[in-house]
């Protein structure tokens, strides 16, 4: 049935946790551009059979017509379930930016989940919350969660060595280290699992 | 219902909720002598030793972290005035008793970092936790006498009750609407004028922008 | 439904809530709720982010002269918790806003009433992300598609208006707060509204009152601050 | 189309419904019992419903109520709506109803979407709120993908609650880096 294939991209992609990417899928995409163009080809030969037989084309209802018809719409619907792949995925990327932070660059196991261009649209897509952050001079990218004590006591889950400045203290943040930290300046690495909270 | 709006930026975290009580005022007995605090939101002392002032919550939860005040429970919450609560909530069926806007959240921030000032503590956390959970049950299972509304009052409920049915009910609520008004039929004359066409390399028709 | 006690009526707490809105960080706080719990985005509160920015600025000066002088660390920390909270409200609301614009940035450009709800630095960040998404979209799926398919717009040089433009959903249901008494409101649909304890063929909402609204019919009173979202 | 890039509104459009042709059409395979590449005027064909409304917005083709609305399925929704497996139905039950609805101008499926609706969200709350995970997942498995998100609502929000009230560290690793974590010796 036609659309089916891009129902599959479609499917796969709810198929996954929320919030999570799996790997770019190009195979099954690439079929479904390639069933796009194979509708194109066939409306086109449709139409062309019309003009041939003197019919005017935008009035008359034939069973060509009506071919033609039913390609379109496949294609349409092609469309969007590529595009709706691709948006959503993007949607995840985006919110990649507001919830591991602008920090560093992404994890490994989550870039290669991308294609070229998701890559390039994460970056992109930095650079634009980066832009807006400085024109306000205000980072927007902390404090996602309500304060409570402006220090916190942190755990070093990963060895940071004391290449780290934060914003009122360097120090050799070694795995296993304890600290009082801005919570600010925490944030985004307990986001990222490279620390933890400590609650007494 | 397909099409909710995106949960991850039209909620609230309860810890949001929490951060919005926080603001409450509530009254501290201070053991120390402080000049007064001209903060953003608000000024708040002088502070001096057995003069009991309203501070917000935050505040007054700070100064206790740190030995500097006791604070006075509010009123509402004594075993005595939650008692009559619970048993007004369990008697009617179609109303709410009143207790203030962020009883949940003052309870426990008090619970957490004032149980030497509160009387019957553990009798106390009971009694809100009940009268929490009538609350709750008691509107999401009337929703479907609201089938096909577009405004309920829900007169009493709390913040972090409503904070608590809020994905549930909006979502039920939304597809009660759906139901009760249904889209329209499609226009059959729509279809049957330009969107017929198919596309092709006819010359094509300027585009408005 | 009487209590007795009446130290926490509803009526007397409005008084005591537009008695303290008057500052503003609880303008703020309103202000941050509305637009978190709004499907669309809303006007930009120029003049009060304007505000609070110069307020956090004075006090984040405050704080380092303490940090400086050897102040009670104390009465330093107490200066600082209150700094945390206003600038959290203020990055809470200027992050729900930047969310809201990513997700429709197609339909806010589209509209000019909604353009003019952006601040200029929104403004230009909405024009960003139209640009890095639409190359996105180009590069993956449209340049690869027949010619008369590869709009971002329209799904097909057929269609008559801007027909993949995703938009915010304003049917759905949110929890209000009466500020100010609204007009009775006759609101579409055969039931129009209900109540624990009330039932009615128009509905009205006096200040106080709390209600689960659909967000539609309700937008002007939000807008003209007779009621605010919770 | 406000739900363009909607994941659930695409696949509800994806569910099946019969359909009778008024016109034919040619260089079409979609008419599986046809041995040529055209569909015949009066032939009855199953089509994904994008297709099917838009054929039908167009007077191409007729279309009547699919299979998941039939008589059996009202019958058990009036006899314990709680315990139909409406997934199997469709896991898209109530938005594929709201659809065809006017496409085959039967108000009896509204009525049939509602009542059922009415009888299932208590239900799906009780579970929510109650019942130890294994006693619910075979009432899980019951459930259209509306049904679930409302049954996730429920459940989640009161979780989150309950982890607010039980205290604990505020700041977290982002849960979309995954739940692995390195061991704390």
């Amino acid at each position: 049935m036609h659309g089916r294939k891009a129902y599959e991209l479609v499917k796969e992609f709810a198929s996954g946790e929320k919030g999570h990417l799996k790997i770019f899928n190009n195979e099954l995409f690439e079929r479904v551009i390639e069933e796009c163009n194979e509708h194109h080809n066939a409306l086109q030969s449709l139409i062309r059979k019309m003009q041939e037989e003197g019919l005017e084309v935008l009035t008359a209802r034939t069973a060509d017509h009506y071919g033609a018809l039913i390609h379109h719409l496949s294609l349409i619907r092609n469309k969007r379930c590529l595009m709706a792949y691709v948006y959503n995925r993007a949607d995840i990327i985006r919110d990649l930016a507001w919830k591991v932070g602008l920090l560093h660059e992404l994890p490994r196991e989550i870039q290669e989940k991308f294609s070229d261009s998701e890559e390039q649209y994460f970056k992109d897509h930095s650079k634009s919350l980066k832009s807006y952050m400085s024109q306000l001079s205000l980072n927007v990218n902390v404090d996602m969660v309500p304060p409570k004590d402006p220090y916190i006591k942190v755990r070093v889950l990963e060895d940071l060595g004391s290449g780290i400045i934060l914003s009122d203290k360097s120090a050799n943040f070694a795995r296993h280290s304890m600290h009082f930290l801005k919570r600010t300046d925490a944030e985004q690495y307990i986001a990222r699992g490279l620390m933890e909270e400590l609650t007494s | 219902m397909a099409g909710q709006s995106d949960p991850h930026i039209s909620l609230f975290s309860a810890e949001e909720v929490e951060f919005m009580a926080e603001d409450e005022l509530i009254e501290i007995v201070p053991n120390m002598r402080m000049d007064p605090l001209n903060f953003i939101c608000g000024d708040f002392g002088p502070f001096l030793p057995q003069i009991a002032t309203p501070v917000p919550l935050w505040l007054a939860v700070a100064l206790k972290k740190r030995g500097k005040c006791a604070i006075r429970p509010p009123l509402w919450m004594s075993v005595e005035k939650l008692t009559q609560v619970l048993e007004g909530e369990r008697d009617s069926q179609g109303a709410f008793q009143a207790l203030p806007f962020h009883y949940v959240e003052i309870s426990r921030l008090l619970f957490d970092h004032a149980r030497d000032d509160i009387p019957d503590m553990y009798m106390v956390r009971s009694l809100i936790e009940d009268i929490r959970d009538v609350r709750v049950h008691k509107v999401e299972t009337s929703l479907e006498k609201f089938s096909g509304t577009s405004a309920v009052k829900i007169p009493n409920l709390s913040a972090m009750e409503v904070n608590i049915i809020r994905p549930f009910v909006g979502r039920a609520l939304q597809a009660f609407y759906k139901h009760d008004n249904p889209e329209k039929i499609p226009d059959v004359d729509r279809a049957s004028s330009g969107q017929t066409r198919v596309a092709n390399n006819e010359p094509r028709r300027p585009l408005r922008r | 439904m009487a209590s007795g006690a009446g130290e926490w009526s509803t009526a007397q707490m409005d008084d005591y809530e537009t008695l303290i809105s008057t500052t503003d960080v609880e303008l703020l706080k309103r202000a941050w709720r509305n637009e978190k719990a709004a499907p669309e985005i809303l006007p930009f509160e120029e003049a009060l982010v304007k505000r609070a920015k110069e307020q956090i600025q004075l006090m984040e000066e405050t704080v380092d002269e303490f940090a400086e002088s050897g102040h009670d660390p104390l009465i330093a920390s107490l200066y600082q918790m209150d700094l945390d909270r206003a600038q959290f409200l203020l990055r809470s609301y200027l992050r729900v806003r930047l969310q809201k614009i990513e997700k429709f940035m197609f339909y806010i450009w589209k509209s000019d009433a909604y353009r003019h709800r952006l601040s200029t630095e929104e403004e230009k960040f909405g024009e960003r992300c139209i640009r890095d998404i639409g190359k996105h979209l180009e590069e993956t799926v449209l340049s690869k598609l027949p010619d008369n398919y590869q709009s971002l717009l329209k799904q097909s040089i057929i269609s008559e208006e801007d027909d993949m433009v995703p938009e915010p959903q304003l049917d759905t249901f949110v929890v209000a707060k009466c500020q100010r008494a609204t007009r009775p409101l006759f609101l579409d649909g055969s039931r129009q509204s209900a109540g624990f304890d009330n039932r009615d063929d128009h509905f009205q909402m006096v200040p106080g009152d709390l209600c689960i609204l659909r967000y539609r019919p309700f937008q002007e009173e939000l807008m003209s601050g007779n009621i605010s979202l919770v | 189309m406000a739900n363009y890039y909607n994941i659930d509104d695409i696949l509800t459009e994806e569910e099946f419904v019969p359909v009778v042709f008024h016109k034919s059409a040619n260089g079409v395979i979609i008419d599986p019992s046809s041995e040529t590449n055209s569909v015949e005027q009066g032939a009855k064909v199953e089509l994904p419903l994008w297709l099917a409304q838009e054929l039908y917005l167009r007077q191409a083709v007729s279309i009547s109520v699919p299979a998941c609305f039939n008589q059996k399925t009202r019958l058990e929704i009036q006899a314990d709506a709680a315990c139909v497996d409406l997934k199997s139905r469709s896991p898209f039950f109530y938005e594929f109803g709201c659809k065809i609805v006017p496409l085959v101008g039967d108000k009896t499926v509204e009525v049939l979407l509602l009542s059922a609706f009415k009888i299932r969200y208590k239900e799906i709350l009780t579970k929510a709120y109650t019942a130890a995970y294994t006693a619910t997942s075979q009432f899980l498995t019951l459930l259209t993908k509306e049904e679930t998100n409302l049954y996730e609502a429920a459940q989640s929000s009161m979780a989150a609650f309950k982890k607010w009230r039980m205290g604990g560290p505020r700041l977290q690793r982002a849960s979309v880096l995954g739940r692995k974590r390195k061991p704390i010796e």
